[in-house]
């Protein structure tokens, strides 16, 4: 089958609750190519979820139109709308929804036992058989999803929807209860299982590394509006603003607002903790439409911990954490705002000064 | 065929069935009430009015709201008491481990498969003993006997849907196992509850054997064997009266599925567990 | 219960109660004693259910109760009933027939006729005359003959029209139906020393008579062996769709009623009988009588007086149109002309249904294989051997 | 090993609250039917007639109702009925409970007049019915007479055919509420989320009816069913008032055999056929829990 | 309150399903002090939510005994056991277990009304409003489970665990489903919480940082038994098993089975993918029982890339993928293994060798 490209055009989606209505997604535009790995990232509650219930057709959009291959599945103005069944996609519930009376062979096994084309039970065992070996689980497919572990129950639920071939994958955090080795397996695998069939896949997720990994393309959504949509170099390079670069990262870009002004004839951001020297080479990207008041921003590994007065800033780091094969230092600002440096080594003195890699900062209009 | 259209076509078809299936014997019983002879389809030269209505209300010596009311205060009190003893059973049943768990709702419901017949005689006997014959306790005693199988098995049925994650979630938030029933599992149920809370009430409502034998007088019998007394010697229906005194009996009923519709209501486990 | 009142339980419509509230009143008035009124249930089967578990119980309520004819048998060869011969009640102003056949157990008066019935049959006086009939039939060949004769040309203007409506359906009513029509031709279901003869020759040939009714000759509509009850026939006869009419009394009652399609236009008269027998009519009706267990026989055979006394009797059949038990109010100013006063005649001769203790066993019997014999499935003939041999059945348990 | 497992199955203050929660129920049914029941079962082993010397014989009173023809009749009868009116109150129920448990204009209305026939009293209701299959002036006689229909009117309880029929109709419509009720509000309770995941994976409106609905509603389903069939068997008010048995005892149910005996002083042999009955209902119930699995579905 | 010690002792569990018994932990000994943060860690099913289950009374064990402070939870032996309700522990379910008729502000206002000393109304409001401002819901109170998304009923699941002090809490991986820095700041909070109420935790994790940066020991289980107990950097730095090794750390160790042999002089592991040098200072730490059969461990960090025949040894890279910061590299191997590379700067050619930094080499029996 050919892989079918996903069009969203300004479309929005609100709830009308006893309490009023609530705006979930506003005016969202999409274009994901046949084939490709789209991954959808975002802050909790921003509406992820609900776009793929819009795009399975589990929900109806409040506005606009959304086009599966080449045919129109929802298009509110001209009153049309495909029944779920009918857009040939399979979507991972972030609740997973299990049939709690099937066993796992049978939950698995359901999606086949709908094709249009009948296909025959051994076909349909060998099938089945396959997926369950896939996700590690042929060992589980006579028990109930009630007799499961959380992350067992999460992967049949991956399974019913890769085990048929759909013009469209939806997956809803699909591996968030896994343990990191599986979740790499499983990430692998379902990257091979996606370029092997070229199945357009839309994927949301709120691991940085399966977000970087695994997409083709990333977009960022805040409040139900794209905030930036880019190859993941892209969006963790060259984010299109603060939001997108404090929320990608983990730790997070460190965002410093304050004011930039010449200072001893050195360029400075100033605010109420201090005044940061940027980087000569760093000053000529400023691009900010208002000086007075914006936005710097650098990563934690782009920031080298030196002795005090080698650097941009000397700070005192409050806490150092161990997070494997490195160390987060925190630095505390008035705000209850913080500073993050990683670094490989664990800093040997509490008073430092910090030093930005001149080619990493960003500025960024507030 | 589009899916909708197949839908929308059955359900047009399933309540015009629906309807006629109903309402035709309701309305024929109607438009008795409001005629003056039963035969009047034939006769043709029936006319219509509420007399016959108000003739069941009138008549003193009919009582029969006296009737209606016994009806409404034995069944309510049954359903009641009923809902209350069956939720408690059936919420151990349904999501304790004790021995007997499964034994015990087949002995209940073993208990309601007997020929009531059967049983009214020593009821009686009972009952006079300790002069209790003629007043609600005498119905609703019995009635709570014959009815609480059903309910309790209904109610387990619903509450066995609920996921037992929640019963867990209140013990672990400190609530012990009447608090669960009351505040987690009770209203989840409601449907189920509330079903079950009618059934039992209109089969008190209907019963006709036992409301016949325990009690004496308008102090306590009920309307299915009020209207039983309209019947006379050689069998003499007064169907007019008859049909009236039904179609009033009927009111608290039309009342009570009024509220069952606010009961009845979609999805409430919605959005509880992962899985 | 709260056991300080005489409690009375009887059956009937809101009507009957009202009269017995009345009456309840006046004798508290009279002489002091509080009767409480256990309302019972109109069917029969279910009145007699209330009053078996009270008295197997040995429960002292109810004190007084009214019985049907069809009880008394087995109420008496229980022990349930108290003898009336110690309250010094005076029985010679009562039907004696009744009273000797009916309410006697071993020489004992344990009840009193409170009211009763006998199968009378009606006719349509005009019919008759517009086609030439100056009486009423006195044998059922005459009477079927007239019904079909009448029955045709009648369906010309009305096809509902019936020769002859009576009670056919599977209940005890078939069994009093069956009882005349056996009797006047000879037959019964019991010699005179009690031995079954269901099966008689003249039995026969009365069950094939029924039988030709509704099937032959269809001057009976073919719903008489599963609907036809008195009700049922009286509805038919009622809207004038009918020539003949067996039924109790009160159906006359109600054909004279104003606005009645009937009224004045029918007669009332013995039923007919065979050739070879005399007319009989089965005695119905409903007797008053003294739970053995009373706590208070004293009170309740006051009451029992109180409500067979003249007077009260006569309200009855003044109010209720019931027919009294006493003969002497027969003779009354406001009953001996009209309607009452035809029927003392007709309950003179009435006979009774047997009165052995198991006769509600026999009657099921019974009605089983008339019905079925009525309703084709069974030849007269082998229905009523069946029968027979059942009864012998029966009666070889009981009597042992 | 045994014991140690039966322990960890059991807490013994879960048990005593679980006790706690059953006894108030547990004690009226004893009290009020267990008991009376037991004393129905030393009943029959009695001759009691209340003319007659009580007397100990036994079986002989189920003895005698075995061998009576009119037992074996009743329950061809009661078995047919029941076996009928079940299926047919079962497809009707789960028909009107699918229509109601939708979202459309006018299913307020049409909720409540479902309750209708089932809260008219049976002894009314039977007279309605008697009413309109009345062979001189009842509705339905008035429709094949004025629409022209074959010829003439038909006799609705007068072949042992017609009035099985009749009786099917009238308790069809009684108790098509019942199982209606039960089944709306097992309906509420299925997670609408399964139904999406349904949809995703491609099931249409019969599929998901067959692979979701019908087995998630099974457990109330087979109660519906139970109770049905328990009340079915024991079918009395209806026939009682409708045809009263007829014609010729062709439509006569095990309860009214029963009752016709008890009226009939004959206690212990009513007694007889109340155990039986019982009997009959007891076997048939368990076979439904076994097909129902509910050993299964409750632990 | 004080808090309460855990302690396990031979504690045991298995299912008893209609297919059998299925065991889930075997001999389970654990001894967690008063006021500690303990993580759990182990793959999908290997039965963390069930010790959880066991020690908050949701479960009983097969065989062994619980004790929470000095009061026994449960004995099997002397047939104790106290009701979940006694025991006052706060669990947050893995599946969330929201009360789906209560609003969010009252599904977490029910602990406290259950509480034995009753408080009142307004002081009930004061501590829900404040745990939701803590998990950032405070605008979501009056909304019914149903319309919530995955990560704020999630939220909500942990606020009704933190509304009270009880003297445990046992969480299931409650951050499973929050975006990256939510995740942040919930932990932050967690710890925070944690520390300033000294309650003893148990908590259950997929995400290494995590379990890093808030245990102050880690457990790590494999099919349902212990594999070891330790400090995050102990269990990081000196696994007691080659599955330890493999678990922890994101992308895992890489672990090579092979034969140590001499060769040239030189201390080599061999294997049918070729031959490993294993530097000098490295040689003295072997201590396998078995040189023929063992497994040499090197986390993806600790490996750096030369040019061919300047390390250990020659490879060529397969795959790289940018994970944001850092690069990591594929060698697959011949039996579908893999050895990864993590590292600062992109590889500039595929043809490399690999140095091990020689004192994070570790040995281990298979
Ligand atoms: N009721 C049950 N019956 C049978 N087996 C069960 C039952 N519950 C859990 N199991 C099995 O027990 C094992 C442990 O389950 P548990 O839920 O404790 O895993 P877990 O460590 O929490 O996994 P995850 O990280 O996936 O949530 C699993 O293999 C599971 O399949
Ligand atoms: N039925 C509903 N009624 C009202 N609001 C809703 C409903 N469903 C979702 N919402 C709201 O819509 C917003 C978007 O929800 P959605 O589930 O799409 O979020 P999400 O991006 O998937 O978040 P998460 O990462 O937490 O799963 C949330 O703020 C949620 O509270
Ligand atoms: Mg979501
Ligand atoms: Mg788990």
């Amino acid at each position: 089958m050919k892989p079918s490209s996903v069009k969203l055009e300004n479309v929005s989606k609100s709830f009308f609750t006893l309490r009023g209505k609530v705006g979930v997604l506003s005016d969202i535009s999409l274009d994901i190519s046949p084939g490709e790995f789209f991954v959808l990232l975002g802050p909790s509650g921003c509406g992820k979820s609900t776009l793929l219930n819009l795009i399975s057709g589990l929900e109806k959009p409040t506005e606009g139109r959304i086009a599966i291959g080449d045919k129109i599945a929802v298009d509110i103005a001209q009153k049309i709308f495909t029944e779920p069944y009918k857009r040939d996609t399979a979507l991972v519930f972030q609740s997973y929804a299990l049939y709690p009376h099937m066993t796992v062979q049978e939950n698995i096994a359901f999606p086949l036992t709908n094709l249009k084309k009948k296909i025959s039970k051994n076909s349909i065992n060998a099938k089945v058989m396959e997926t369950a070996r896939l996700l590690q689980i042929e060992g589980l497919l006579e028990r109930k999803p009630a007799e499961l572990s959380g992350g067992q129950r999460q992967r049949v639920a991956i399974g019913r929807a890769i085990v048929r071939q759909p013009r469209l994958f939806l997956m809803d955090e699909p591996l968030s209860n896994l343990d990191a080795r599986l979740r790499m397996d499983m990430r692998a695998q379902l990257k091979d299982l996606q370029q092997r069939l070229q199945i357009t896949t839309i994927y949301v997720t709120h691991d940085q590394m399966e977000a970087m990994t695994l997409g083709d393309r990333i977009a960022v959504i805040h409040n139900g509006v794209i905030q930036q949509v880019g190859k993941p170099a892209e969006v963790y390079g060259q984010p299109a603003n603060p939001f997108v670069a404090g929320f990608i990262g983990s730790p997070p870009m460190n965002l410093i607002e304050g004011a930039i002004m010449e200072e001893n004839g050195k360029t400075v951001l100033k605010n109420k903790n201090g005044r940061y020297i940027i980087p000569r080479e760093a000053v000529l990207k400023i691009n900010v439409t208002n000086k007075e008041n914006c936005v710097m921003g650098i990563r934690p590994e782009n920031i080298s911990i030196g002795k005090p007065g080698e650097g941009n800033i000397d700070v005192v780091i409050n806490v150092v954490e161990n997070i494997g094969s490195e160390y987060l230092s925190y630095i505390f600002l008035k705000n209850s705002k913080h500073i993050i440096v990683k670094s490989a080594q664990k800093p040997t003195s509490n008073n430092v000064s910090l030093t930005f890699q001149h080619d990493n900062i960003l500025f960024f209009n507030p | 065929m589009k899916e909708k259209t197949v839908k929308r076509v059955l359900m047009t078809l399933g309540a015009g069935l629906l309807t006629f299936f109903t309402l035709l014997p309701f309305i024929w019983m109607l438009l008795v009430s409001l005629s003056s002879r039963p035969d009047f389809l034939f006769s043709g030269t029936a006319q219509f009015s509420i007399n016959n209505y108000i003739n069941v209300l009138n008549n003193s010596s009919l009582h029969f709201l006296d009737y209606v009311k016994n009806s409404f205060i034995i069944s309510s009190i049954t359903a009641i008491v009923v809902t209350c003893l069956s939720s408690c059973a059936a919420y151990a049943v349904s999501r304790m481990r004790f021995p007997g768990r499964i034994i015990i709702p087949l002995f209940v419901l073993t208990m309601s498969m007997f020929p009531p017949i059967s049983i009214v005689g020593y009821l009686y006997r009972f009952f006079s003993d300790t002069g209790m014959l003629n007043t609600p306790i005498a119905l609703i005693l019995p009635y709570i006997a014959l009815t609480v199988p059903l309910s309790l098995w209904i109610n387990m049925s619903y509450f066995s849907q609920i996921p037992l994650e929640l019963d867990k979630a209140g013990l672990i938030d400190g609530a012990g196992r009447i608090t669960i029933l009351r505040k987690i599992i009770l209203p989840l149920a409601l449907p189920g509850i509330f079903s079950s809370f009618l059934l039992v009430f209109i089969a008190c409502f209907n019963e006709f054997l036992f409301a016949l034998m325990l009690t004496i007088d308008y102090n306590a019998q009920t309307l299915p064997v009020g209207i039983a007394l309209f019947e006379g010697l050689h069998g003499e229906i007064p169907w007019g009266d008859l049909m009236a005194a039904s179609a009033i009996a009927s009111i608290p009923l039309v009342v009570l599925s009024l509220i069952f519709q606010k009961y009845i209501i979609q999805g409430l486990t919605a959005g509880a567990i992962k899985g | 219960g709260q056991k300080n009142n005489l409690s009375f339980i009887v059956g009937g419509t809101a009507k009957t109660f009202a009269f017995w509230e009345k009456t309840i009143k006046d004798f508290k008035e009279e002489t002091g004693i509080d009767v409480r009124m256990i309302r019972s249930a109109t069917q029969t089967e279910m009145r007699k259910q209330q009053i078996f578990i009270a008295l197997r119980g040995r429960k002292a309520d109810p004190d007084v109760m009214v019985m049907d004819i069809a009880w008394i048998g087995q109420l008496s060869a229980s022990g349930w009933l108290e003898s009336l011969n110690n309250y010094d009640i005076d029985t010679s102003a009562f039907f004696s027939n009744i009273v000797n056949l009916a309410d006697t157990y071993n020489n004992q008066i344990i009840g009193l006729p409170l009211f009763i019935d006998a199968g009378l049959l009606y006719y349509r006086k005009d019919l008759l005359e517009k086609y030439g009939y100056p009486d009423p039939p006195k044998t059922w060949g005459r009477l079927s003959e007239m019904a079909l004769h009448i029955q045709k040309e009648e369906r010309r203007n009305n096809p509902d029209f019936w020769g002859f409506v009576w009670q056919g359906a599977q209940y005890e009513g078939l069994v009093c139906n069956a009882l005349e029509f056996f009797g006047s031709a000879g037959g019964g279901f019991f010699s005179n020393d009690n031995i079954p003869i269901v099966d008689s020759d003249e039995n026969i040939q009365a069950l094939q008579f029924m039988a030709n009714c509704i099937n032959k000759e269809k001057i009976s509509p073919p719903n008489t062996y599963t609907d036809m009850k008195e009700e049922e026939a009286r509805f038919i006869f009622h809207n004038g769709n009918a020539l003949f009419q067996r039924n109790w009394p009160y159906a006359g009652n109600r054909h004279n009623e104003e606005g009645s399609p009937v009224k004045g236009l029918f007669g009332i008269t013995v039923l007919p009988h065979f050739p070879e027998g005399k007319s009989v009519s089965t005695l119905g009706g409903w007797h008053v009588g003294i739970s053995r267990h009373s706590d208070r026989k004293k009170d309740a055979a006051a009451f029992v007086k109180y409500i067979t006394s003249h007077e009260v009797q006569k309200d009855m059949a003044v109010e209720l149109g019931l027919n009294p038990g006493r003969v002497d109010v027969y003779e009354s100013e406001e009953l001996k002309s009209g309607f009452f006063g035809a029927l003392k005649e007709v309950f003179l001769a009435a006979v009774p249904r047997p009165t052995v203790p198991y006769y509600a066993q026999i009657s099921l019997v019974l009605q089983k294989y008339l019905n079925d014999a009525i309703a084709g499935n069974q030849s007269p003939g082998k229905a009523l051997k069946k029968a027979q041999g059942e009864i012998k059945e029966i009666i070889k348990t009981y009597e042992k | 090993m045994k014991s140690k497992q039966i322990f960890q199955q059991y807490e013994s203050r879960e048990v005593l609250t679980a006790y706690l929660f059953l006894i108030p129920a547990l004690f009226v049914i004893i009290a009020f039917v267990l008991i009376p029941v037991l004393g129905t079962f030393w009943g029959s082993l009695f001759r009691d007639v209340t003319y007659l010397p009580r007397k100990f014989i036994g079986i002989q009173n189920f003895l005698y109702v075995v061998g009576n023809a009119d037992f074996w009749r009743a329950l061809r009868f009661t078995l047919l009925f029941t076996v009928t009116a079940v299926i047919l109150e079962t497809f009707f129920g789960m028909l009107f409970a699918l229509l109601l448990n939708e979202t459309f204009k006018g299913r307020g209305f049409l909720r409540t007049i479902i309750l209708i026939p089932w809260a008219i009293p049976t002894i009314v209701s039977a007279k309605v019915w008697k009413l309109i299959f009345d062979y001189t002036y009842g509705m339905l006689n008035f429709f094949v007479v004025n629409l022209g229909f074959s010829g003439g009117k038909i006799n609705w309880l007068g072949s042992s055919f017609a009035a099985f029929w009749s009786l099917i109709t009238a308790e069809v419509w009684k108790t098509t509420p019942f199982v209606v009720i039960i089944l709306l509000a097992g309906l509420q309770a299925i997670p609408q989320d399964l139904y999406q995941q349904a949809k995703v994976d491609g099931a249409g409106l019969f599929k998901r009816f067959r692979t979701i609905t019908i087995k998630l509603i099974q457990p109330v389903l087979i109660i519906a069913l139970i109770f049905r069939t328990i009340d079915s068997l024991r079918i009395f008010d209806l026939v009682y008032v409708l045809t009263g048995g007829g014609p010729g005892g062709s439509t006569k149910p095990l309860s009214m055999l029963g009752f016709e005996m008890y009226t009939n002083d004959l206690f212990g042999k009513g007694s007889a056929v109340s155990i039986i009955t019982f009997c009959i209902v007891f076997l048939i119930t368990i076979v439904y829990l076994k097909t129902g699995k509910f050993r299964e579905r409750f632990s």
